[in-house]
């Protein structure tokens, strides 16, 4: 992907990380780029999660000389005077989390409380008698992670459910799976487990399936690891909260684009563009992995 | 006893085991080894003999493959080598005892002897057999003398016991020349004779053996031809019948030696340095009382293990004490590190040469400058001018040979390092000087060098303690001479009771009077 | 050196019976079985670590090994549809290459392993993550192996197969290590290079053999690893492995200086370092002290085994004093060396 | 060693060349100071590392440091309301403990330093984990501190004051490692330890400095880290920092056998390691493929180096041999009896 055809107005889709989730963003650029050929549109990783890694990619992007950088910031709360300083010299624009007291001019992406709340709706359909929950994400210390876990506590509020414990791996995927199986023997009551990370589904799955307890423990979801969608067609997993970074990505570049042509009129004027999370569940899932795998052909 | 008449020379065999022709090898501004031809008969015994960086070790080292010569050829047993390879050196049954050890001090001693011809058992997988190995290795203990068993952890053994296993390890092979180089470097008294009945008994055995030793009187006891090399060119071989103490030094410096100078008869100093009931970590319960005084070279002999490095070593803040006071000046001083001493003119000349002497690789300048430095600073700024300076006046005064001071000291023959390590302390200003072997691996010539700046020393006041293991240098040197034994001062002679016997009788536990 | 081990022992023994006592699902089989699967994975990437630490050497690429070797794999056999039993030996290939790469780098070229391993930790991370464009290699939902899975991931009588494997290969290497020629040599260049030289072992052969296999027991647990997780995001999976991998040696009894330390050593560091993180989850510490467990542990241990040293060394001494004197106040000599401690 | 840095400086020039040709945006104001900036931030960090590894040691739990440290400063200020004036004198001097803990482990008790500064590596990052419960630490919208910012994050005629903090601490660095007695003792220890001390150098007490001083520039430089980027995850802030430090003095000439280096080379190193991620980003190669270029540069510069060093020797020994060839035939004299000086 050699860059800078110094004709082509650039635009850069910057993700905070390494990780399959942005393949659907990557999906998602590539079909905007397919509608607006006189732009130059990629899709960037910094190569490690980390502010300063990610800042160092924006200021040199900046260098480059790019036109409009939307962004998921690795942590926006604080990262606010390095987005400013990029959104004084480019259109900046935030996704994934956003970074409401920065200059960007929209975000574009769904919000992690409420798809944690949706996790809760999926845990009260599966458990109406309640039940004992574990969670398993990355980075507990993480905005995305405290906030699906805030939104899914506020949505079990006044329920018998209740989320006890939530055990972090550093994206570790030997301790993720080790976690599940630990969890497995210190809470012997548990009754549900949270997959909060795209790949926390899959390990706990097949932690689960390890120990013979597939189906008997329920499991609730987040994102759609093939591995998590097929444990929901099975039944084995009971529903999963999917983003959709396609949609953010493929809409965020044509809005970025219209917007350095001169036409504002899909920026609202709170800033907020919100492509709510979906819970799918059995019934829906073949027709989302056809979407996917749609989205994956183009 | 006289040796030196009991070897008759077998008459002329047939072809020689090893001959080189016109072998050559030149390292940067060094040529080591020039234009060296030499043939060396089966059974024979060549003494090795010539000045520090004569290029003994390098010869040595061509023979055991492990360097590279730029010329000549190598014919063994009559077929033409270009050089030799550490494996087809071994495989020819060439074996060495080499002049720095080389022991593995995490295996045992039988490890060590046989380490690379492990006798192994049968099947695929290269397993050793240690029980073969344990018998392999006991006749060959014994026949070195050694006191430990198969199974010591080299790490435990001290200095000489470790040459002996060395000495071990070369007899193992099915040797058909063994090279000794400077093996008594660090022997005592009763190991070295013991290592050269072994010569004389490898030799009956139709082995050839390549012996190399600064002292002249016992390769004149063992030789059947003497070769002697001055910088890097053999000048000159003596048969059977010429060898000699003189003809050997007159050929390696090239003149004739003065005559040692007489010892002066002056009355000595008061007591410099005292140790009272002094205990060290070899010997922790016996504590020794030992008084040196300036002016005065008190040599300190004993037998393998005795304890003086021990002993230098508390003295130097190295070591702690474990009971007893050091007094300098008749107070009692607390020397808890070398910087210590340093600080109170102790100075010690370390046996180990190459752990504890020197930097291999800084230049000369720095080494003999090292622990004068807030001298040669000012306000801790190094002055390149003055250390050089200081480092360059050394030089000159030891006549350490090197294009400058600004050479590798690595580069250095060692009786140039061990000049390097002397200028280090000389430059300074010593109370007392502690030479823990000082001469080992030296040449004669540097070896009097030595000695006359160890006297001139003492003539300006300076209190020296010389620990040696070399009975004619212990007996020439000392003013008066404390014999160690098991760890304490088995007795003190004074100048008219030296005599070999006397001293060897206090290293063994006698009482002489 | 047994006795250090028997120390070790002991620690683990002791912490599990008090985790047991908080605990007692500690002694669950099947938490056993979960945690000697564990043992068993990084107990193979450990000894790998243990030949290259014997030789004075060291080996960090490991981590991104375990990554790049297990995204092949998983790529090899869920993606291009090559028979496991091909691939399997491939990868297991590929690390040997590796290693050997590695080893030639270091014994031919001269260049210190710190540094050509640090730059392969750089080179097979990037490469790893370039082969997947940063994204995930994993199987598709249902796509199953049953004999490579029952190899890499099942148990026999409810042992795990990886545990199984890691006795196996430690007992070969411990016979390797400690009885065989080989592991005689590497004892000996660890201490001493150059002497080993002379001894006419052929020192480079030998180090770049301990590369080999350290870099063949980094492919099978790369590809065990695999098959644990069954997916691998090739940016962060098995950072920090060989840190885990060295601190296992060094807590076994491994000195980074080279020529020191055991097989038996190096398992058991590994066991200790699993007893911990099971700990971690099983007392409900929070996971962000895990590290910090471990590291304290780690430095608790060897300083007790420095301290230990001293001690030892000290008691020696006195007792030698002791003996010293009693023996001469028998012989009624020298009366000076009985005053005085 | 001069003739290594001129190299370096080459190599740094001729690849700033041709980034520059084929994006002439490299060379904008803008783009330098960013780069420059990193250069003071990482320059700093490696300068610290280079004391340590000159003594034979090194420094792994930088990183974790650099987290630890800047968690602490950014709560001291941001939260605990405790003036920058004094948080940042007593980051530093909790800095320098840290390093002083180090080197007393190292020296007294006689630990490895890659084992204690490992142990050091989990327990900090541990420490800064918990310290804020895995949550980040970072300043408030509005929460400003002028004068701080200026002197950490500020620029002076364009120059970032970081780059400039670089250039000052380089040079006083430069002083006390190539010009004063201190320095040559480093140099000394790291050759031969034991033979510095048999010759009077407090051998403990210098290795001991080392330590401090890398743990005083750590902590001057955690807080530039948290300064620039104003937010602080622990659980990946600063992670691999002491790689990028390694790698920095390993470019610049550094031997981790300890004894060997130059502060302008470690300087050097840090540009060219920044360079090169600049290049990365500028020319829209994959950032997966970032670690790979760092260490394919890094690799490559040690395997020049050494094939010159290899060359030259052997230059030398055949220039060597031929002029003693020439003497001999000039002189015309036979070989073996000729007597040279
Ligand atoms: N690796 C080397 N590089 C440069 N010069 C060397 C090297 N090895 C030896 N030399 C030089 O070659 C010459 C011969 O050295 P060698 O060690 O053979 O002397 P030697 O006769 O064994 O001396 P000694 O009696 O002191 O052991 C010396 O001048 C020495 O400095
Ligand atoms: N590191 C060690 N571990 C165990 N024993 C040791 C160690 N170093 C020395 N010894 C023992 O201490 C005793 C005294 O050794 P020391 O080196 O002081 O003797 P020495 O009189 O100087 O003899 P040498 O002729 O070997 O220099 C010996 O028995 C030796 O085996
Ligand atoms: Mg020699
Ligand atoms: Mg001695």
């Amino acid at each position: 992907a050699v860059s800078q055809a110094a004709d082509k107005p650039t635009l850069a889709f910057v993700v905070n990380g390494a990780s399959d989730f942005w393949k659907a963003a990557e999906a998602g650029v590539k079909k905007a780029q397919s509608e607006m050929p006189d732009y130059q549109m990629e899709l960037k990783y910094p190569e490690q999660a980390a502010v300063a890694i990610q800042q160092r990619l924006m200021e040199d992007l900046v260098s480059a000389g790019v036109k409009g950088i939307m962004v998921s910031a690795v942590d926006p709360k604080t990262q606010t005077d390095g987005l400013n300083k990029i959104g004084s010299q480019t259109a900046l624009f935030t996704t994934d989390s956003d970074a409401p007291k920065t200059n960007r001019v929209a975000y574009i992406g769904s919000s992690n409380v409420d798809a944690g709340m949706q996790a809760a709706e999926i845990a009260k359909k599966a458990m109406p008698d309640g039940g004992k929950c574990i969670g398993f994400v990355g980075l507990l210390g993480a905005d995305n992670a405290k906030e699906r876990i805030q939104g899914m506590k506020d949505g079990l509020k006044g329920t018998k459910i209740e989320l006890t414990d939530v055990r972090g791996d550093d994206i570790d995927q030997t301790r993720a799976k080790k976690n599940v199986e630990d969890a497995l023997v210190a809470s012997p009551d548990v009754t549900c487990m949270v997959g909060f990370y795209s790949y926390n589904t899959p390990r706990i799955y097949e932690a689960l399936r390890d120990a013979g307890k597939l189906g008997q423990i329920t499991v609730v979801g987040f994102d759609d690891d093939p591995i998590t969608l097929g444990g929901v067609k099975e039944g084995t997993v009971a529903a999963t909260v999917v983003q959709q970074p396609f949609e953010w990505a493929y809409q965020g570049m044509k809005l970025m684009a219209a917007y350095l042509k001169g036409d504002k009129s899909g920026v609202p004027s709170n800033g907020l563009i919100i492509i709510p999370t979906v819970i799918i569940g059995k019934d829906d899932v073949d027709k989302y992995a056809a979407s996917l795998k749609a989205m994956a052909g183009k | 006893m006289n040796h030196s008449s009991d070897i008759p020379s077998p008459d002329a065999p047939a072809t020689p085991f090893l001959s080189l022709s016109g072998v050559g090898k030149t390292y940067p501004g060094v040529v080591a080894l020039e234009g060296l031809s030499i043939d060396i008969m089966p059974g024979e015994v060549i003494g090795l003999v010539g000045e520090n960086g004569a290029g003994k070790s390098t010869l040595m080292k061509i023979l055991g493959g492990v360097i590279t010569p730029d010329r000549g050829t190598i014919l063994l047993d009559g077929a033409e080598l270009r050089s030799l390879t550490v494996e087809s050196s071994i495989s020819s049954g060439i074996a060495f005892v080499h002049q720095e050890l080389n022991l593995f001090d995490n295996l045992d001693v039988a490890a060590n002897i046989f380490l690379g011809r492990e006798p192994l058992k049968a099947g695929p997988f290269k397993l050793v057999d240690r029980d073969r190995l344990r018998d392999m290795v006991k006749p060959l203990l014994k026949r070195v003398g050694a006191h430990f068993s198969a199974d010591t952890p080299v790490a435990s053994l001290s200095l000489a016991e470790q040459q002996m296993v060395e000495i071990a390890k070369a007899l193992s092979i099915n040797a058909r020349l063994v090279i000794f180089d400077e093996p008594t470097s660090s022997l005592p008294l009763a190991e070295t004779e013991r290592l050269l009945s072994i010569i004389k008994s490898l030799k009956a055995d139709g082995i050839s053996v390549i012996f190399i030793s600064h002292r002249l009187h016992e390769v004149e006891r063992v030789a059947d031809r003497v070769v002697v090399l001055r910088d890097g060119t053999l000048v000159g071989t003596l048969a059977r019948n010429d060898i000699g103490h003189d003809q050997m030094v007159k050929l390696m410096i090239g003149r004739v030696l003065a005559a040692r100078t007489a010892k002066p008869q002056r009355s000595p100093g008061s007591v410099a340095l005292k140790a009272s009931g002094v205990r060290t970590e070899a010997y922790p319960g016996r504590p020794v009382d030992l008084e040196i005084r300036y002016g005065e070279i008190m040599g300190l002999a004993g037998l393998v293990g005795s304890g003086r490095t021990e002993l230098a070593r508390v003295f130097f803040g190295i070591d702690r004490s474990y009971g007893g006071a050091i007094l300098q000046d008749g107070q009692e001083i607390s020397v808890r590190s070398a910087r210590d001493a340093v600080a109170r003119g102790i100075f010690l000349v370390p046996e180990d040469r190459k752990r504890n002497g020197i930097l291999l690789d800084f230049p000369i300048a720095q080494n003999i400058t090292l622990a004068d430095l807030p001298k040669l600073s000012s306000r801790f700024m190094l002055s390149a001018e003055r250390e050089t300076a200081a480092a360059e006046k050394q030089r000159l005064r030891l006549a350490i040979k090197a294009p400058s001071v600004s050479t590798r000291t690595g580069t250095l023959s060692g009786g140039n390092q061990q000049k390097v390590v002397l200028a280090k302390w000389l430059s300074m200003s010593p109370r007392v000087m502690i030479f823990d072997e000082p001469t080992r691996g030296i040449d004669i010539g540097a070896k009097n060098e030595i000695y006359g700046l160890m006297r001139a020393l003492a003539d300006a006041g300076v209190a020296i303690l010389m620990i040696s293991s070399d009975m004619e240098e212990v007996i020439g040197v000392s003013d008066r001479i404390a014999v160690m034994h098991e760890g304490q001062i088995a007795g003190i002679l004074e100048e008219d009771e030296f005599s070999q016997e006397s001293v060897l009788l206090l290293a063994v536990g006698k009482r002489v009077k | 050196m047994v006795k250090k081990d028997l120390g070790l022992l002991l620690l683990i023994v002791v912490v599990g019976i008090v985790v047991a006592i908080i605990n007692p699902r500690f002694l669950l089989p099947i938490n056993l079985a979960n945690t000697a699967n564990l043992i068993g994975l990084f107990g193979i990437l450990s000894i790998g670590q243990a030949f290259v630490i014997i030789t004075g050497g060291i080996e960090l690429s490991v981590g991104s090994l375990v990554a790049l070797l297990g995204v092949l794999f998983v790529d090899f056999i869920a993606v291009q549809d090559m028979s496991w039993m091909l691939a399997l030996p491939l990868i297991l290939a590929l690390g040997a290459v590796i290693g050997a790469v590695h080893g030639w780098l270091i014994t031919r070229l001269n260049l210190q392993p710190f540094v050509v391993t640090l730059c392969g930790l750089l080179i097979y991370r990037g490469a790893a993550r370039f082969y997947t464009a940063d994204g995930t290699a994993g199987f598709a939902f249902g796509q199953n192996f049953p004999d490579l899975e029952f190899l890499t991931a099942g148990r026999f009588y409810g042992v795990p197969n990886t545990f199984i494997a890691l006795v196996i290969i430690a007992v070969v290497m411990w016979i390797m290590l400690h009885r065989s020629v080989f592991g005689r040599y590497l004892y000996a260049i660890g201490k001493n290079e150059e002497a080993a030289r002379y001894s006419g072992i052929r020192t480079g052969r030998m180090v770049m053999s301990a590369y080999v296999i350290c870099g063949l027991l980094t492919a099978l647990s790369a590809i065990y690893f695999a098959m644990y997780t069954r997916s691998i995001s090739p940016a962060s999976h098995g950072q920090f492995y060989e840190l885990y991998a060295i601190a296992a040696a060094v807590l076994g009894g491994f000195s980074l200086r080279g020529g020191e330390g055991s097989i038996v050593g190096v398992v058991l560091g590994t066991v200790l370092l699993q007893e911990l993180q099971n700990l971690v989850n099983l007392l409900g510490i929070p996971s962000s002290l895990n590290f910090a467990v471990m590291g304290g542990v780690i430095l608790i241990g060897v300083l007790i085994d420095q301290q230990w040293h001293a001690i030892r060394a000290k008691r020696r001494l006195v007792s030698a004093a002791r003996h010293t004197e009693t023996r001469h106040s028998n012989e009624g000599s020298l009366p000076v060396a009985a005053n005085q401690d």
